[in-house]
């Protein structure tokens, strides 16, 4: 399965990078994807997930081909 | 119902002029229209900002601010629905954002334009980064509640 | 803070841009501005409206217009406000009446503009007298609720 | 003592005019005014008086040299 994250603001920052590209063999959650790709960094209590620019939960399953984000509180208006 | 991301200045009086000029929808058929501006200030939490960088997430930015009207919309009795949002470099006293409800009624036109500006500030995608005074820069962690 | 009573029609988009630009009171400290416009529709009450004539009481249609002005700049924090209305002879599409009030925080701009409409809606002396399609004069009565 | 009656919108047409200059020997309400200058229409039930351009109670008293002034429920904006 072809996953694409994506870091936006100060997660952008905190990962070091704006995006990666894997492949899994099982279905994994968001938090799952964000520790596999950041094990060193626990993720933010705050932080926000969002599967096809759809909001949802860290723990909702990432399906083959989506695009997945990760990001801080939004701040806009 | 519009939904306009602007790299450049918003100039929000000019754009209300001519959106209502436009619409057909309107003419004769409303009886209220309320509009909010946000305009960013040269100051936050006790310190002189410089400037300003307005990250957005290209695509669900967009997205999410159409389900926001749409649900304004929705709820309420409204004709038409503008919302502009500035994204990239910001410098105090430019507009941020400009949302505008046209509806029958003054309540509706009220509650819809509080809704959508309540709503867009917890749930679009956009990220403010200061330049301070000092050289600093910082990500604004936290829209505020409204009154303070 | 400002009160005008316009007998020439009011072009609210020129005159906020206007009353932005003048006022050495807002530049880089307001926030945040909501504004409303009342327009007249060519309906009401199931019936067409051709015209309508905006009678007020010279000296008390200002005198209140500035106390409610006033109540709502103590009651929240509101940097600045200002108030159109028009009176004498007026046609659909017309704006009616604008309100626009600045704040540093945009829960206090929505709360004392929506404060100011609604006291005017029933403290603020002008009455209405339509003409209707068939020829036929009336007084309104009442103003709405606001939702209806 | 002097006072200056004035009439606004469809109370200026229940009156027939716009207004009236009187002069009463003891101060009076605003009603006892009504009643004496328009003896044979009842004042309607919504009908609101202004004394100097204040909101009052239609069982104020008017005061000598008073601008007092009946008229509907208000309908702009």
């Amino acid at each position: 399965m072809s996953i694409r994250v994506r870091y936006f603001a100060s997660l952008k920052e905190t990962a070091g990078r704006s995006e990666d590209r894997i492949q899994i063999q099982e279905p994994l959650t968001a938090r799952e994807i964000w520790r596999l790709l950041n094990p060193d960094k626990a993720a933010p209590e705050t932080m926000l997930a969002a599967i096809n620019m759809e909001y949802v939960s860290l723990d909702a399953l990432v399906s083959d081909g989506a695009e997945l984000a990760f990001f801080p509180p939004v701040t806009g208006g | 119902m519009s939904i306009i991301l602007c790299e450049q200045p918003i100039e929000p009086w000019k754009e209300l002029e001519a959106y209502q000029k436009n619409s057909t929808l309107l003419k004769g058929k409303y009886g209220a229209c309320n509009i909010f501006t946000g305009v960013m200030r040269d100051f936050n939490q006790g310190d002189t900002v410089e400037s300003m960088y307005l990250e957005h997430y290209p695509g669900m930015t967009e997205l999410q601010l159409k389900h926001i009207a749409e649900q304004g919309m929705r709820q309420w009795s409204v004709l038409d629905c503008l919302i502009m949002h500035r994204v990239g470099a910001v410098a105090p006293n430019d507009t941020l954002v400009l949302v505008a409800c046209w509806a029958v009624h003054r309540g509706d036109a009220f509650d819809a334009c509080r809704f959508i500006m309540e709503t867009l500030k917890t749930q679009a995608p956009f990220w403010k980064k200061e330049t301070l005074a000092t050289g600093r820069t910082r990500w604004v962690e936290k829209n505020s509640e409204g009154y303070q």
